[in-house]
């Protein structure tokens, strides 16, 4: 009833435009709240990125195809050539830049800005979240460690760029569509606030920043200086600042705004109804899990297990508890937003060597750690069970045990990480798991969890490029990301991993050894792996430690879900979640 | 013409009228009106201001139902009625609108049984939304209530101290306040909660309080540190007042020492506006958790308080307006009734106005 | 204005100095207390460039030298960078924000003021008709309802179910209901206040005096009980005005409008140090001055009010 | 036709504990140049009578009946346009506590040329000359300067000063003054009654003087009216009264001031309390007080004997002594009176 | 008793030497002003006498009454009663028995939460004058009998009795402690005519019965003869005449007592209406901008330049008549 009425009003509400007169040269679209910062090299954001590769040109850029596939084309750059292959390993390309090219202001691109651009993004000075990004190019560890200025990068001249990594990579062309490696010019940067002000941006791509009205809206006009400023079909777009969903949706649903990027979750059942060509699910390389901290004790007193047996049976516990989980309910009824129920780590849509999903050989090959699908269920929680009655005392008439000790699910503040929780602990409660929940703001709770001050978190992850390893090397020892606190603490010299690389051609063979002496290890081999087959292979060995350990329990793969109105045609978004409105046209 | 008017006189004036009339005659003329107290009077005054009577039975009704209807109730605030262990979650019971029925409960109606109506629906989770509302309501009269016993206590004891001596205390007292307007309170909640959760969470490990969660008890605190500034100045307000009738000095003439006269004297008649002014303040905690909550920052889930019920509905607020009106109209219940309960107390009790 | 007066004010400023130093200083340590830091995201950044921002923005030396550092520039105006929205300096966000924010508050406060008092007047001067009762009651349900909810309501009225409104508060249209969201608190407490403040005033003997004067009707009211009824409510005005201006979360974050309110909470989120030292130095002195002006004012209505 | 006549004036308060009956049938007239003393205790209704002659009642009070003329039109009943035009213009009214009587927020100009514009076509700066020369006229120095101080910066004398000012700033035919010097000093009241004093003679205005203090009555006034529990009980000239009073009220009054002639002595009190204007009595309101109270006064109040030309008193006793002394006139006034009453309830 | 009727009833029962009572006036910050409310006064009392204490509103009558009974510690000056210098606070705790207070204000005077019977009793509570409730009980009754109140008053609030009963209830609270001193400050001044006799009789009837020594403060000068043996008249925190009450009245010596007795209403026409009143011009002054010299001269038609510089002292120029004029001898000559 009510619903379909909702529908109905809002529908003619925007299918009435009369009342916001559309002007097709015009569009305005909303994707977050203001940016922290729209300097190509400390931009972090995904809404940030969206807004530079509107306003940069960088080497390569994604186009879509005609069959609506993404392809990474030249852009700066006249072509995309390969890499020369050197003696010692390293790899380097040289990139011809197109004539003619120019900023804004009117002078010339040249090389030197590339060349400059990201010798200042690795640099430790400006200490750029994504200086990271740089990584993989010959000398950033000297350049991130403040030993050196440069980089192996060079201008020969205005025109080319020479540029060594430290090894082949196959996500290279990607990096350069990526804003880190977008170019600044010298004596613009100088002035450290130049990006926060329309009159002081320099930019070189499709448009310029003609208003930054701060927390209100950024409009951007198109760059009659950018070099295919001919197929840019939208003259100007002003991106709106809101992190308010339920103000997005009145805008989009009033017609003011014709693209947003987020939805209130509880209206998205009655929107699907009311405009299912407006609502969109576009994939996004991320995975939605819950952490345990692996030094926290949850056998039952009084197990009298230690050391190896001890960390097995937590394994072999928390993978139980992994499996009591229903993804698919919190998919479909909690997410609602087309998320895909995850079996694995790495998240879906990254490509393995043979250009399959990584995931679809996880495990082995079986596409997987657990059955995730809705018939697996009763098999799944039978199974659980077992195990868990193997440790803990099992009421058989309630269907409950009594002696697990109780546990706290952290969880930052946001209406969809409390529905989630809620659900955990009402699946846990069911079989007498009692888990407390705990939100805390966002900051004290990032803190709280890298400190490992917690027994089991909430966590998430998004991948920067297309390559598996950025889910992997986040959980060595030493990494700011290894929430999970593996070969920290107590885990430090727990000696319970084992590690065979002999058929990978390694010399590698580890039998009950630490965190550090295996998953650390496998890492550095990862990094420094030059043939893609083998690097793939262990890979995927890695992901099946981590999944062994049981402390992370993937819940499901992320998705981007949007609005767009069906008058806007010609949009397309890239799987990291950056959204393209250049080409747009309104009908 | 005089004989007439004698004869008149005879017929009306019997002389016996103007014989003296005793004392008992004439004290039975004067009957003292009944003793009333000026509690009595109060209540009396109380008891006429219909306004403030309908408030008080709608906050008496609100809270005996907040305590007594989830003892019986059929479902519980935090189950999620399409739980069922080993099986797939039965997501009808998910987002039932008023007085709708899941699929496995139609059936089993269909099959001749009964099934308690879901009064106020489900919400997303699956959970009875009238119990939610009516355990939110619980946790808010509950905040309400003790954040202001909090300020009460601090308040008397800071504000009959400073007022009865006065002086640079005085001076004192208003820097702290204007200093405790300017604090960012957020702050002091987000630092109180990651104190006290360290603090606090092993002391507190398995009592109830545990289930309301560190922020909640920083709630109070926060009450504690911020919100006594205001009730103090009422009490030394009143207190520096009182303190110059002149009962106050005939105690001091008879040699009372401080301590008896703000026992006996300045506190006594300063209560009602002590009352009056702590039942004000319910509301005043109450919002502060909804704000709270609007910030995330309120209870512990899946516990609700009508700050959290609220400030979760307004994300489905197109679709499930109810869901944000029916907390909505039960905060305001409240509020509203204490307010008006709150103004007959001063009407009735407040010696100032009645005069 | 007279010498005494001015010292007075001098008096006061130097008071308002002394608390406002008192709030940064508490501010100061009770932020650094509070877990977490402005340099922590979800993807973690080397310790390198940790300690290089640190060191950037000097987070790595001692907390007192910190803030002795900090003080010495806050005496010369420098609030500094944000630490956050990297470039961009605390004093422009604060303008910003502050722009937006002031011209909201102070419309809606104006609003909330004239409207308040004269319903309070029309209320105390029908005093227990039904007009009494229904302003009572209607502005009794205002300040009963928390204004997220309020907000949230308005939205859903005059922007979904009808288009009156643009949802947006980046257009000038889109700050009606923003105004008004903002302004019915206080309006209903300035009723009220003005009320039984008027009530009060109406049974002095100086209005029977007017009376006998042959003044009458709304004659008394504004111009003999009004100015003596407007105390209370001046005391709760200047306050009031501080924290309206200074923006409200829930109104900017319910409407988009980007105001100071938004970006004081995101500071504190977010642990924008220099951010949030920023913005509580601007509250607190507001708050001073606001202050030191509804006492000035105060003076002004009641000449016996001898301002020591 | 006298100034100002009063009949039968019944004011009530409508309060949450009842009617409170504070005037009972009060009847006077007040001619030209008259001075009539109002004394009688605490709450026995003198400022009510004089509020409802101004009809500024507090909003709870009310004329429940009766008549009051001036000049021959009549006031009750007569609305607001009627009575902006009597108050502060025609009758003028200083009240008892100078010290609240004056707003605080509005200086002492502004306060007196408010009543003078209001009521005389005069502009600000006529308004101004009128208002300064009122000062002068009573005796407040450096008039200039004291228009533009405010009311906290006077004393409780010059304040008193001011508030007459104010008062006779129109020239008013009648002035009420409801305790005016109470709140004073001695030698401060006896300069605002010599004060007021001179200014009638000047102006040759009617004043009714409230006051509980026989003293300033006797210094005063030409007539006067003793009130008990709202109703007059004696009225006559201040001889007649003073020397020969015949309500046993006024005679205990008359007893229990303090004077050079009973000086060491004990005085003789009236003794009991006050009425209790909610709980009246049938009777005679003042008989559970009376020494001498018969038992009709306890069932029948007495209704005003004109005693002679000059005199009234509403008192059994005079009945009693008029029988005794065979004055039956004065007897079936008496009765006459009584019975109209009677009938008349019945016909209610 | 015994020891109250043991003193030769001349040597005096209190002893006032130069009290001063200064107020410190806040002035701003830090700032303060000394007001002077009582400036120097001597007198002395006897027992069993009544001494009348009179002036215009801020005289300083109050504050003199309350310096006495050490409820203000005096700036200056001594108090002694019974010969003995009141001084430490034992001194004072003792002296509290014997001294007490009557108030002004029946209304204000009364705790409205408290009961009667609590009121009465509060200084038998202070000083633990009762070894039982029963014995408790019983003295209250009686003291509510002594001031004609009866017992079923007891359980009743303040503010169900009428002003006189009230003032009642406040002579009954200061005759709790047996005292011996009252300071009696304006206690029939809030009081109707018609009740202030009866309240007046029972001042007197008790002191005869207790032998009760008073210090009269009131403004009404007819009530002041009536009650006193004597009269004090003050004038901005000064003294300037002491004699007895009919001298006063009949031959007032100072130009301050002249004008005040002159400008006494008389309730009686023909001598209200053949009276000259001496009426003063000028204000009176702020107690704390006192003049120099005389503190009258401001007001005193007599005044001369002397009066302006010097401040006259307080002498006895006739037997019993203290009067501090300059001119005190030829104006009255
Ligand atoms: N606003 C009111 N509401 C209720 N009763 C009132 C009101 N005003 C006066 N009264 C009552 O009317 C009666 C007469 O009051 P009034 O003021 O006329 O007395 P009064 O003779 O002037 O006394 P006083 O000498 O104290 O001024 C009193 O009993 C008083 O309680
Ligand atoms: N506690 C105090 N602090 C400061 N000043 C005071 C204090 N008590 C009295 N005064 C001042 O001392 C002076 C004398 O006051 P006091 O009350 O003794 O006068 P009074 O003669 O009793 O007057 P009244 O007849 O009005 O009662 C006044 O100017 C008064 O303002
Ligand atoms: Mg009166
Ligand atoms: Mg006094």
């Amino acid at each position: 009833g009510d619903s379909a009425k909702t529908g109905g009003d809002t529908a003619t509400g925007s299918s009435e435009p009369a009342e916001t007169t559309v002007d097709a040269n015009v569009l305005n679209v909303s994707i977050a709240s203001e940016p922290a910062s729209l300097d190509p090299a400390l931009n972090s954001a995904v809404d940030g990125a969206t807004m530079l590769v509107h306003l940069f040109s960088g080497l390569a850029k994604f186009e879509q195809k005609a069959d609506g596939s993404l392809e990474l084309v030249p852009d700066a750059a006249t072509e995309l050539p390969e890499g020369v292959v050197n003696e010692d390993g390293t790899v380097t390309y040289t990139y011809t830049l197109r004539d003619g090219m120019k900023w804004s202001d009117g002078e010339p691109v040249t090389a030197n800005d590339f060349v400059f651009a990201w010798n200042r993004a690795a640099s430790d000075d400006l200490a750029a979240d994504y200086g990271y990004m740089f990584e993989v190019v010959d000398g950033y560890d000297e350049v991130a460690g403040g030993e050196a200025d440069s980089m192996n990068i060079e201008a020969t001249d205005d025109k080319t760029i020479v540029v060594t990594l430290k090894n082949s990579i196959t996500y290279w062309n990607e990096l350069l569509a990526f804003p880190a490696y977008f170019p600044v010019r010298e004596d613009v940067v100088a002035n450290e606030s130049w990006a926060t002000d329309p009159s002081t941006y320099v930019c070189n791509g499709a448009y310029t920043m003609s208003d930054w009205s701060h927390n209100s809206v950024i409009t951007l006009k198109k760059n009659d200086n950018y070099f295919d400023a001919d197929s840019i079909t939208m003259p100007e777009i002003n991106f709106y600042l809101s992190d308010d969903a339920n103000n997005m949706l009145t805008n989009f649903e009033n017609g003011s705004w014709q693209m947003i990027d987020d939805v209130p979750t509880n209206e998205i059942a009655a929107l699907k109804e009311a405009y299912p060509d407006e609502f969109v699910v576009a994939g996004q390389l991320g995975t939605y899990y819950v952490c345990w901290n692996i030094n926290e004790d949850i056998l039952p007193e009084g197990s009298g297990l230690s050391g190896k047996e001890a960390e097995d049976a937590r394994a072999e516990i928390r993978n139980a508890i992994s499996l009591l989980f229903d993804r698919n309910y919190i998919v479909d009824e909690i997410g609602q937003a087309g998320q895909v129920p995850a079996a694995s780590f790495v998240a879906m849509g990254l490509t393995d060597a043979d250009g399959k999903e990584f995931r679809e050989n996880a495990n082995g090959g079986k596409g997987g750690y657990y059955a995730v699908d809705t018939a697996s269920l009763q098999s799944n929680f039978d199974a659980a069970i077992e195990v868990l009655k193997k440790y803990y005392d099992y009421d058989e008439a309630s269907g409950q045990f009594t002696n697990f000790p109780s546990m706290t699910y952290l969880y930052n503040t946001s209406e969809g990480h409390k529905a989630i929780g809620e659900y955990l602990q009402s699946a846990l409660a069911a079989v007498g798991i009692n888990m407390q929940l705990e939100n805390q703001e966002w900051n004290t709770f990032l803190e709280t969890r890298k400190a490992g001050d917690y027994s089991i978190a909430r966590n998430g992850w998004l991948a920067d490029y297309n390559d598996p390893i950025c889910f992997l090397d986040m959980w060595t020892t030493a990494s700011g990301n290894n929430d999970v606190q593996f070969g920290k603490g107590a885990h430090q010299n727990v000696a319970a991993y084992s590690l065979d690389l002999t058929d990978l051609g390694y010399d590698t063979k580890v039998t009950d050894g630490t965190w550090a002496e295996t998953y650390d290890v496998l890492i550095s081999d990862i990094k420094t792996c030059t043939d893609t087959k083998t690097r793939y292979a262990l890979m995927h060995k890695a992901e099946d430690l981590l999944m062994q350990t049981g402390a992370i329990c993937p819940l499901y793969f992320y998705t981007d879900i949007y609005m767009i109105d069906s008058s806007v045609k010609g949009f397309f978004s890239n799987p990291l979640g950056y959204k393209y409105f250049m080409y747009c046209t309104i009908e | 013409m005089d004989n007439t008017n004698v004869k008149r006189l005879s017929l009306q004036v019997n002389l016996d009228d103007f014989i003296p009339a005793t004392e008992e005659e004439k004290e039975y003329m004067v009957t003292m009106r009944p003793s009333t107290t000026f509690f009595q009077d109060g209540v009396a005054r109380l008891r006429k201001n219909k306004v403030a009577m309908v408030s008080m039975i709608i906050i008496l009704l609100i809270t005996l139902m907040a305590i007594f209807i989830p003892m019986f109730w059929p479902y519980k605030y935090e189950t999620m009625l399409g739980m069922q262990p080993g099986k797939p979650m039965d997501a009808s019971f998910n987002n039932l609108r008023p007085m709708e029925y899941s699929t496995s409960e139609q059936a089993l109606i269909e099959s001749g049984e009964k099934v308690f109506p879901h009064l106020f629906g489900t919400d997303s989770q699956g959970r009875d939304y009238f119990i939610r509302v009516v355990y939110g309501t619980r946790i808010s009269l509950a905040v309400g209530f003790f954040a202001s016993i909090i300020v009460l206590v601090i308040g008397i004891v800071v504000g009959s101290i400073s007022g009865y001596f006065g002086g640079v205390v005085d001076i004192i007292i208003m820097r702290i306040v204007d200093v405790i307007y300017s604090l960012p309170d957020m702050l002091m909640v987000i630092l109180l909660a990651a104190v006290l959760r360290q603090r606090l969470a092993p002391a507190i490990e398995g009592t109830p309080l545990a289930a309301i969660g560190s922020n909640i008890i920083s709630l109070f605190v926060i009450f504690a540190l911020l919100y006594w500034v205001g009730m103090s100045r009422l009490v030394r307000g009143q207190i520096l007042s009182l303190r110059e009738q002149e009962y106050v000095l005939a105690a001091q003439t008879a040699g009372a020492k401080g301590s008896r006269i703000i026992r006996k004297h300045l506190i006594p008649n300063c209560i009602s506006v002590i009352v009056i002014s702590t039942a004000l303040q319910i509301p005043s905690a109450i919002f502060t958790e909804s704000y709270l909550s609007f910030l995330g920052l309120g209870v512990n889930a899946p516990m609700p308080s009508l700050g959290s019920l609220a400030s979760d509905a307004l994300n489905g607020l197109s679709s499930y307006p109810y869901r944000l009106v029916i907390p909505a109209i039960v905060i305001s219940l409240i509020v509203l009734s204490l307010n008006l309960f709150g103004d007959g107390l001063r009407d009735a009790f407040d010696p100032k106005l009645n005069s | 204005m007279n010498p005494k007066t001015l010292k007075y004010i001098l008096k006061r400023l130097v008071l308002g100095v002394f608390t406002v130093w008192v709030v940064i200083t508490l501010t100061f340590f009770i932020m650094h207390a509070v877990p977490g830091g402005p340099f922590l995201s979800e993807k973690a950044v080397s310790p390198a460039a940790q300690a290089a921002m640190e060191a950037k923005y000097g987070l790595d030396k001692p907390l007192m030298t910190q803030y002795v550092t900090y003080l010495t520039d806050v005496v010369q105006f420098r609030f500094g960078p944000s630490l956050k929205q990297r470039g961009r300096m605390v004093i422009d966000i604060i303008t910003d924000g502050l722009h937006v924010s002031a011209k909201l508050g102070i419309i809606a406060a104006f609003l909330a003021l004239v409207i308040g008092v004269v319903l309070g007047s029309v209320a105390a001067l029908r005093r227990n008709t039904v007009l009494d009762r229904i302003i009572m009651i209607i502005t009794t349900a205002f300040v009963s309802m928390p204004s997220f909810i309020m907000g949230s309501l308005l939205l859903v009225a005059f922007t979904i179910r009808v288009h009156w409104f643009p949802a947006n508060g980046a257009s000038a249209g889109g700050l009606v209901l923003p105004i008004i969201t903002l302004m019915l608190y206080p309006m209903s407490y300035i009723t009220r206040l003005t009320r039984s403040s008027m009530l009060d005033v109406l049974g002095q003997d100086y209005i029977r005096t007017a009376k006998a004067k042959g003044v009458t009707g709304w004659k008394i009211i504004f111009g003999h009980a009004l100015k003596n009824a407007l105390i209370p409510v001046i005391t709760y005005f200047g306050p009031m005005l501080a924290y309206i201006v200074t923006g409200s979360l829930v109104v900017e974050q319910i409407f988009a409008v980007p105001g100071i309110g938004r970006a004081f909470v995101q500071s504190i989120i977010n642990r924008d140090y220099m951010l949030i030292m920023g913005t509580t130095i601007v509250l607190a002195t507001l708050i001073v001055i606001m202050n030191l002006v509804s006492d000035i004012l105060y003076k002004i209505v009641d000449p016996r009010i001898n301002l020591e | 036709m006298a100034l100002l006549e009063v009949k039968d004036l019944h004011t009530s308060f409508f309060t949450d504990a009842g009617e409170v009956k504070a005037v009972n049938g009060v009847s006077f007239d007040l001619d030209y140049g008259k001075v009539l003393g109002i004394v009688g205790e605490s709450g026995s209704g003198k400022s009510v009578t004089a509020y409802s002659v101004m009809q500024i009642l507090a909003p709870t009070g009310k004329i429940v009946s009766g008549s009051i003329k001036y000049d021959g039109q009549e006031l009750v009943g007569a609305g607001e346009k009627v009575m902006k035009d009597i108050r502060g213009n025609k009758i003028s009214i200083i009240f008892q506590d100078p010290m609240t009587s004056l707003n605080p927020t509005y200086t002492i100009g502004r306060q007196l040329m408010e009543a003078i514009m209001l009521h005389t076509d005069r502009n600000r700066e006529e308004a101004r000359a009128r208002a300064i020369e009122m000062l002068t006229l009573v005796n407040v120095n450096e008039p200039e300067k004291r228009m533009h101080q405010y009311p906290y910066e006077f004393s409780g004398g010059m304040r008193q000063r001011v508030m007459i000012a104010m008062a006779l700033a129109c020239e008013p035919d009648i002035l009420i003054a409801d305790e005016p010097t109470t709140a004073l000093d001695v030698t401060i009241q006896a300069g605002i009654l010599e004060l007021m004093k001179d200014i009638q003679k000047k102006m040759g205005m009617a004043i009714i003087m409230i006051t509980h203090d026989l003293g300033v009555v006797a210094q005063m006034c030409d007539e006067v009216i003793v009130m008990y529990a709202g109703s007059i009980c004696e009225q006559g000239t201040e001889e007649e009264i003073f020397y020969n009073p015949r309500h046993e009220y006024t005679k205990g009054l008359m007893r229990s001031i303090p004077t050079a002639d009973n000086n060491g002595e004990r005085l003789q009190p009236i003794t009991g309390t006050p009425i209790d204007l909610l709980n009246m009595p049938v009777g005679c309101p003042f008989a559970p007080r009376c020494d001498n109270a018969m038992k009709i006064c306890l069932n029948k109040k007495c209704e005003r004997i004109q005693i002679n030309d000059y005199h009234q008193a509403a008192c059994w006793m005079t009945v009693k002594e008029a029988a005794e002394s065979g004055k039956v006139d004065q007897l079936c006034a008496a009765m006459s009176e009584t019975e109209r009453e009677e009938r008349g309830q019945k016909h209610e | 008793m015994s020891d109250l009727t043991q003193n030769a009833s001349n040597t005096p029962l209190l002893e006032v030497k130069h009290l001063k009572q200064y107020f410190d006036i806040n002035m701003g910050f830090f700032q303060t002003k000394p007001l002077k409310a009582v400036d120097d006064i001597s007198f002395s009392i006897r027992e069993g006498e009544t001494l009348g204490l009179v002036g215009e509103s801020g005289c300083g009558k109050t504050t003199a009454g309350r310096s006495i009974l050490h409820l203000y510690k005096p700036t200056a000056g001594e108090i002694i009663y019974r010969g003995k210098k009141i001084e430490t606070k034992a001194d004072i705790k003792e002296f509290r028995k014997k001294a007490t207070m009557v108030f002004q204000d029946p209304y204000s005077s009364l705790d409205p939460r408290m009961t009667v019977a609590d009121i009465i009793g509060e200084p038998l509570d202070i000083h633990h004058m009762y070894s039982s409730q029963e014995e408790r009980r019983e003295r209250i009754l009686t003291l509510m009998e002594h001031v004609g109140l009866n017992s079923e008053h007891a359980a009743r609030y303040a503010h169900e009795f009428s002003g006189g009963q009230r003032q009642r209830v406040g002579i009954a609270r200061a005759l709790a402690v047996r005292p011996d001193f009252i300071v009696c400050d304006e206690p029939v001044s809030a009081l109707d005519v018609s009740i202030q006799a009866q309240v007046i009789n029972m001042f007197d009837e008790l002191q005869e019965k207790m032998n009760l020594t008073y210090l009269f403060i009131a403004h009404d000068l007819l009530v002041v003869r009536h009650i006193s043996d004597r009269i004090a008249v003050m004038y901005l925190g000064h003294m300037v005449e002491l004699a007895d009450a009919d001298a006063i009245y009949e031959r007032p010596l100072h130009p301050y007592t002249k004008a005040l007795i002159s400008a006494v209403p008389v309730p009686d026409p023909k001598v209200a209406k053949a009276n000259k009143r001496i009426t003063l011009t000028g204000e009176i002054p702020s107690p704390l901008n006192t003049p120099s010299g005389c503190p009258f001269h401001t007001r005193c038609p007599y005044a001369t330049d002397v009066c302006k510089q010097e401040i006259p002292a307080f002498e006895e120029i006739e037997t019993g008549r203290f009067v501090a004029c300059h001119r005190a001898k030829e104006i009255n000559s």
